[in-house]
């Protein structure tokens, strides 16, 4: 009821073009942000922090850069891991060894690196796509695993190979406690989000786009595929290496490379297929449902079991956790390729014109 | 469209769901709650399982023979699949249940670098039985890592003693050459620190091949060994990795008595597909090995697996990663003894009591005869120093259908390890911004 | 000399099974143009269920014959290859005609995690043993011809063997039978085959059935030398990328693919590997495909792909 | 033809060779396009008109010949010198973006002309924001020019046929092009439509000075708008000339007229 245009008109072609046209949009968003910022902190208790939230805020950041690549350029990436672990590396090496850096701008300089080398390996996509592609970015996934295991100076001479870091300084502010890290996490994903948003609305989106939907036709009205699709490896990577960064320094505190394996990359790709590909908002749908879903099924089943008489294993669950997954993706490949984020949206068509359907 | 609904529907119940069930439930003072981080799936499901078994039958023995001093155990299993995200998954959620968890056991060196950081602030101490960082052994400086009876260090160091037995004396490894084969991530690397300052030391040639998760290619390692005919080959393995080191060394020639495990590269899984082609394999025990006749074992098959209650299988009671896990149960379950003792009998035992307990650990063998351990390992006495409290072990040998121990006790040498030690926790310690514990500190 | 020579050797055998997988990758995306990422999961998948049932069907039966068992597990694994490729085509292909090539890959990933879950919670999830009766012991050949003579494994050149025979029926199944060479149409043109009458769907069905012995030998052979257990679903990453080098549309290509692939990691590692450390042959194969990739995007033997305005 | 003049030779093709493997797609062909005309390329199917097409804006890279435009000498084009030098085209089966909407299809035509740099734009800040609206402007000029402002913001997929193609030509002329190549702008129309098309090349002919390269099946159609013709049939050029010239050609008339009509 509340939500009808009817009396809204726009006056401006800049009133058009803001992100949310529709005033309830912008105030739901508005009010979601802020209650992020202030509610959440004040309800939320701290395994919900460590082990949902700010994975998934972190993981929402990666899957945005691995969508503005997937979803919104048509580049398949099998490789999102490696440039997570490019971005936690060398933001690493850059707050260790540059004394005096502040880690923020160790962070920004990981993802800045981790977008140097996306441009390298996302470089075949030149000539190649689709499976061929997917094997070009696991050559990357593959490389920098050994790299980071077998190359010392990347993690400073540690006999292990494992690498921490203490807790980030940001302008005074010491992150340590959940809440300020789960904060400082969702300042840098808003801004990112924004900027995302920004992109893909703007002029460089629309390349992307065009160039996912009809390569051809793309050159021939004067879009370089070289600058468009080498900007989205570069900022998609960017994205990703930031999120890498984040989740070495800010969540995990000392990582291993295994932290950003091949199983990563699938868990990004399979993130922006369930969420939505091409949509900003699928980003956040689908990292929210990988994040949850295996810690549901985990209390749940055993739960279900017992109604039943049945005693479910910790075994069984994470069986029928990798089976749900295998099958989500098939559904949603089938039925709603638009995934989560599609379902959301035909869900506000409705409702924008309930109670009349038609 | 309805599944569409149903799916949404089905995610906003999750979600509800999740947060309802991690609310803080009621829980009985005098009970002490452990999470036990398991891994049942995966590439090393089949060395986690029974790790978790014995683990878990401790702890079920030990309600049985009436708690400590009548306080009871519970524990809840969360499964890691050896990821260290997950690992970590699963002690924030676990760790608040049940008033807190007393202690925390990762079975996985890279979620045991996890949790390092975590342990000081939750204030819960991570027990890490024969694997985690060698030098948190340092208590100075890592205040609540505990790698009781067992460092990687110590293991490598046991090793070296013994080749050097057998070659007759220290000055007669000059010139050896020495492989390591180990699992590729910072559990293969751990013995490397070293391993690299014994062949210092001593002159040999130590040579390192790296092999890749899961562990299953190993063909052009093994040709390399058979290239460059190492005198001894150590195992650094882990769960499918182990059995195809030996099935590899069978097939490109390798004598297996000179192959040495680490006593994660000698349980039963690891040979027995292998059977007479793992014969005079060896591999080191961290104290126990596999002790189908110690008494806690008959303990165990009598109170609980006879009565239905055990945890896996029956026959892999008294198996050695079985009895590892039974070990390290009995651990923390003498800890939390040793801490009422001092803040008092039957009363629960909070993270940080727990520590001065794990601290002050001190298992005669009088203690460990009563316990039924007898036969099966060593006294062990911790201090704030020193957080590992035990470092004998003893070589055992796979005869083909069992395995038998075959040398004498070893010490790892104070002399090798300790500076080591001092020195990589000082590292860590500056790197982290860590003030080291003095003896005053100690007292608290 | 010698020492090259086995690496040759251990190379080539280690490409052999990598073009057994590879060979699984090539059929399907011939016959239906889906690059199944699933393959893998398949091979883990039939070594889970030999390895059970040869230890299940003797305990049913009250029998103790090893060879009776192991016949009998087989061909129960064959059926159950079967149905998988039945309800792939069903549950999935089906509702997928005509999507994009990305799409279908995505599809068959989702595939692979499906079967890999739904594998050990039937099967389990410990590491199984298949017995085959495989020799394990080395021989050494040649010791006149060179010092120290070269080293051997038995089981290699029977399992080597056994590819061969797998290649060669597969050959005679392509080429002398009605249903192979209307697998061949369907690979040349969809739209004309159909016309002549054959059906899309079940052609599909076919092609995963053979797929699915494939992965069955694969995984015997793997899982006798291995044991059956979960890193065998790995070894589709491994075969990925001698699909790449040899071609995607090509039998040949995917034997002889595996064989460089093989013989290149085992190379790379041996001779360059401890320049650099080592562990480097999983990525030297990758590298080595993504060069191709740069300069012959369709493979050895691919078919050349021209892009239509 | 009001008001506007033909003037110079604007783009001038010269023995223009084309082959896939064994198969000639064109032979030899030359001719050339003066500015402000409407000049076509006809032939039956299979002749070589879209490779022609596909050959002046740099698709195909033909082995022989050369195309001169505006006095600058090419011996291939591509697609992006192509567009910059202010060649803009539509294609036979519509190659419109299918997962955007109308509007955003025909900013991609502005994208030559954009120049915020990408940290301007994701941070929308003021040159990129001007810069949109300004673009956005012009766009709008050309929605109302083609009367598709009520699908403005319908993503194409969902278009029917004939819309797309409207859609088509405005992304194309967005670019606002010199010289626009248009292939088959009316192949599957209805009468109506096809008046409509028509009306809409005049115009741009007309209004903007756009000279205009059109491949066309319907000769009612061709013979009514251009102002010379190329005839072309299997890869050769059998005639050029007014429509009346061409219509008399005995080589036309037995090769594409008298088969076909």
């Amino acid at each position: 009821m509340f939500y009808r245009e009817n009396g809204q008109f726009k006056t401006s072609y800049k009133a058009d073009q803001q992100i949310f046209p529709i005033p309830q949009d912008r105030w739901v968003i508005l009010a979601i942000v802020v209650f992020a910022f202030v509610g959440i902190p004040l309800l939320v208790d701290e395994y919900l922090f460590r082990a949902i939230l700010i994975p998934f805020l972190i993981l929402s950041l990666a899957a945005l850069g691995v969508n503005i690549l997937v979803g919104y350029c048509g580049q398949i990436t099998l490789g999102a891991g490696a440039f997570m672990a490019v971005g936690a590396y060398a933001s690493y090496n850059f707050l260790i060894r540059v004394s005096g850096m502040p880690a923020l701008a160790a962070i920004l300089l990981g993802g800045l690196t981790a977008a140097a080398v996306g441009i390298v390996f996302g470089a075949p996509s030149l000539r190649v796509r689709g499976l061929y592609l997917a094997v070009a970015t696991l050559a990357a996934q593959f490389f920098w695993d050994w790299a980071f295991l077998r190359i010392k100076w990347f993690t400073n001479d540690s006999s292990s190979g494992s690498v921490s870091v203490a807790d980030i300084e940001l302008f005074g502010w010491t992150i340590s406690t959940p809440t300020d890290k789960y904060l400082f996490c969702l300042g840098i994903l808003v801004l990112f989000s924004l900027m995302a948003k920004n992109l893909v609305r703007g002029s460089i989106g629309r390349q992307w786009m065009a160039i996912r939907d009809m390569d051809v036709a793309a050159t021939v009205i004067g879009i370089r595929p070289m600058y468009a699709k080498l900007s989205a490896f570069a900022v998609s990577s960017f994205y990703v290496g930031v999120a890498g960064a984040l989740w070495g320094m800010v969540h995990l505190g000392s990582w291993e490379p295994a932290a950003f394996s091949i199983d990563r990359s699938f868990q990004l790709l399979f993130m922006v297929i369930i969420g939505g590909m091409g949509a900003i908002a699928g980003s956040f749908f689908g990292a929210a449902f990988i994040v949850i879903l295996p810690i549901f099924l985990n209390q749940m089943l055993p739960l279900v079991g017992s109604l039943f008489g049945l005693e479910v294993s910790i075994a069984l669950v994470s069986h029928v956790e990798i089976m749900v997954f295998g099958a989500l993706i098939v559904f949603f490949l089938i039925v709603e390729p638009h995934g989560i984020a599609r379902l959301w949206s035909t869900g506000r068509e409705k409702l924008r014109l309930w109670p009349f359907p038609h | 469209m309805k599944l569409h609904k149903l799916l949404v529907a089905a995610s906003i119940a999750a979600i509800g769901l999740s947060a309802a069930l991690t609310a803080p439930a009621a829980y009985a003072a005098e009970e002490q709650f452990f999470p036990v981080l398991a891994y049942r799936t995966g590439a090393y499901a089949p060395n986690g399982a029974p790790w978790a078994n014995g683990f878990v039958d401790y702890m079920k023995l030990t309600n049985a023979r009436g708690g400590v001093n009548g306080g009871k155990m519970i524990w809840e299993e969360c499964e890691t699949a050896y990821a260290t995200d997950r690992g970590v998954e699963c002690y924030e959620r676990l760790k608040g249940k049940h008033g807190g968890a007393t202690a925390v056991q990762p079975l996985s060196t890279g979620i045991t670098f996890a949790l390092t950081e975590k342990a000081p602030v939750d204030k819960i101490p991570v027990i890490t039985a024969g694997y985690g960082r060698s030098e948190s052994q340092d208590g100075s400086v890592f205040g609540w890592n505990f790698p009781l009876i067992g460092t990687y260090w110590m293991g490598a160091d046991v090793l070296v003693q013994h080749i050097a037995k057998k070659e007759g004396g220290f000055d007669k490894l000059k010139g050896k050459k020495i492989a390591l084969v180990y699992h590729d991530s910072p559990y293969g690397k751990e013995p490397i620190a070293l391993l690299q300052e014994r062949a210092k030391m001593h002159g040999f040639e130590l040579s390192l091949l790296p092999v890749a998760h899961p562990g299953v290619e190993q063909k052009a390692t093994w040709l390399q060994i058979r290239q460059n005919k190492p005198d001894y080959v150590f195992l650094w393995g882990w769960g499918v990795m182990n059995q195809t080191a030996i099935k590899e060394a069978q097939a490109t020639g390798y004598p297996r008595d000179k192959m040495y495990g680490i006593w994660w590269s000698g349980a039963e899984p690891d040979v027995k597909d292998v059977g007479d082609g793992a014969k005079g394999y060896n591999a080191l025990a961290m104290q126990h090995g596999a002790e189908p006749n110690a008494k806690v074992v008959k303990e165990v098959l009598e109170k609980l697996h006879a009565k239905g209650q055990g945890t896996g299988p029956k026959e892999e009671v008294g198996q050695v990663l079985y009895m590892r896990g039974l070990i390290s149960s009995m651990l923390q379950v003498e800890a939390v003894r040793v801490a009422q003792d001092r803040y008092g009998k039957g009363k629960h035992i909070t993270g940080e009591q727990m520590r001065w307990g794990l601290e002050h650990l001190d298992l005669d063998q009088k203690k460990l005869d009563a316990l039924g351990f007898a036969g099966v390992m060593r006294p062990v006495k911790t201090s704030c120093l020193d957080h590992m409290g035990s470092a004998w072990a003893r070589i055992h040998t796979w005869d083909g259908k069992k395995w038998n121990f075959t040398s004498d006790w070893y010490q790892g040498d104070e002399k090798v390890l300790r500076p080591l030690v001092i020195s990589t926790a000082g590292k860590y310690a500056e790197e982290k911004k860590i003030v080291r514990r003095t003896a005053e500190d100690c007292k608290k | 000399m010698s020492f090259f020579l086995e690496t040759l050797l251990g190379g080539l055998m280690s490409g052999m099974l990598y073009s057994l997988v590879a060979l699984g990758f090539v059929l399907i995306y011939k016959a239906s143009g889906v690059f199944n990422f699933a393959q893998g999961a398949m091979v883990l998948f039939a070594a889970l269920s030999m390895a059970r049932f040869s230890e299940w069907i003797p305990e049913w039966l009250g029998m103790d014959n090893l060879f009776v068992a192991n016949v009998l597990a087989f061909v129960v694994s064959i059926v159950v290859m079967f149905a998988v490729a039945w309800l792939v085509e069903r549950l999935v292909l089906r509702h997928l005609v005509n999507q994009e090539a990305a799409t279908l890959l995505m599809a068959t990933l989702g595939i692979a995690y499906f079967l890999d879950g739904v594998g050990q919670a039937i099967f389990g999830s410990d590491i199984y043993k298949i017995d085959v009766g495989m020799p394990k012991e080395p021989v050494m050949v040649l010791e006149s011809v060179f010092d120290g003579g070269i080293l051997i494994n038995k089981e290699d050149f029977v399992a080597a063997f056994i590819s061969a025979m797998l290649v060669l029926a597969l050959t005679i199944f392509f080429q002398k039978t009605a249903t192979g060479r209307a697998l061949r149409a369907v690979a040349d043109d969809h739209q004309a085959a159909q016309s002549i009458g054959i059906p899309l769907d079940r052609i599909w069905v076919i092609v995963w059935c053979v797929a699915g012995i494939t992965a069955l030998v694969a995984g015997v052979i793997w899982g006798s030398k291995l044991g059956a257990q979960f890193s065998l679903s790995t070894v589709a990453l491994r075969a990925l990328p001698v699909v790449i080098l040899g071609g995607l549309t090509s039998v040949p290509g995917a034997i002889l693919g595996g064989l460089i692939i093989g013989v290149g990691e085992k190379l790379s590692e041996v001779y360059l590997g401890h320049y650099v450390g080592g562990g480097i042959e999983i990525w030297f194969a990758y590298m080595l495909a993504l060069v191709f990739l740069l300069f012959r995007p369709q493979g050895l033997f691919g078919e050349k792909i021209i892009d239509r305005v | 033809m009001s008001g506007r003049k033909i003037g110079e030779v604007i783009l001038d093709l010269k023995n223009i060779s084309l082959s896939f493997g064994g198969v000639k797609a064109l032979q030899d062909i030359s001719f050339d396009v003066r500015e402000h005309e409407v000049r076509a390329i006809i032939g039956p199917n299979g002749a070589g008109k879209s490779s022609m097409l596909n050959v002046i804006n740099g698709v195909y890279r033909p082995q022989q010949g050369e195309i001169i435009l505006r006095g600058e000498h090419f011996a291939n084009m591509n697609s992006y010198k192509a567009a910059k030098a202010g060649l803009a085209r539509t294609f036979q089966n519509i190659a419109l973006f299918k997962g955007m909407s109308v509007l955003d299809n025909i900013m991609t035509g502005r994208n030559l002309k954009m120049k915020a740099n990408m940290l301007l734009q994701a941070f929308w800040l003021g040159p990129a924001q001007r810069e949109e609206l300004e673009h956005r402007l012009k766009v709008e000029e050309i929605i109302d020019f083609l009367e598709i402002q009520h699908i403005r913001k319908t993503p194409v997929g969902r278009l029917p046929y004939g819309l797309q193609k409207r859609v088509d030509l405005a992304r194309a002329l967005a670019m606002e092009p010199q010289i626009l190549l248009l292939d088959e702008p009316m192949a599957g129309m209805n009468v109506e439509e096809k008046q409509d098309m028509c009306r809409f090349i005049l115009d741009v002919n007309d209004q903007f000075g756009t000279t205009v390269v059109l491949i066309e099946h319907d000769m009612g159609v061709v013979m009514d708008i251009s102002d010379r013709v190329v005839v072309l049939d299997y890869g050769k050029k059998i005639g050029d000339g007014t429509p009346d010239e061409v219509r008399a050609n005995p080589d036309v008339i037995s090769a594409y007229l008298g088969a076909s009509h």
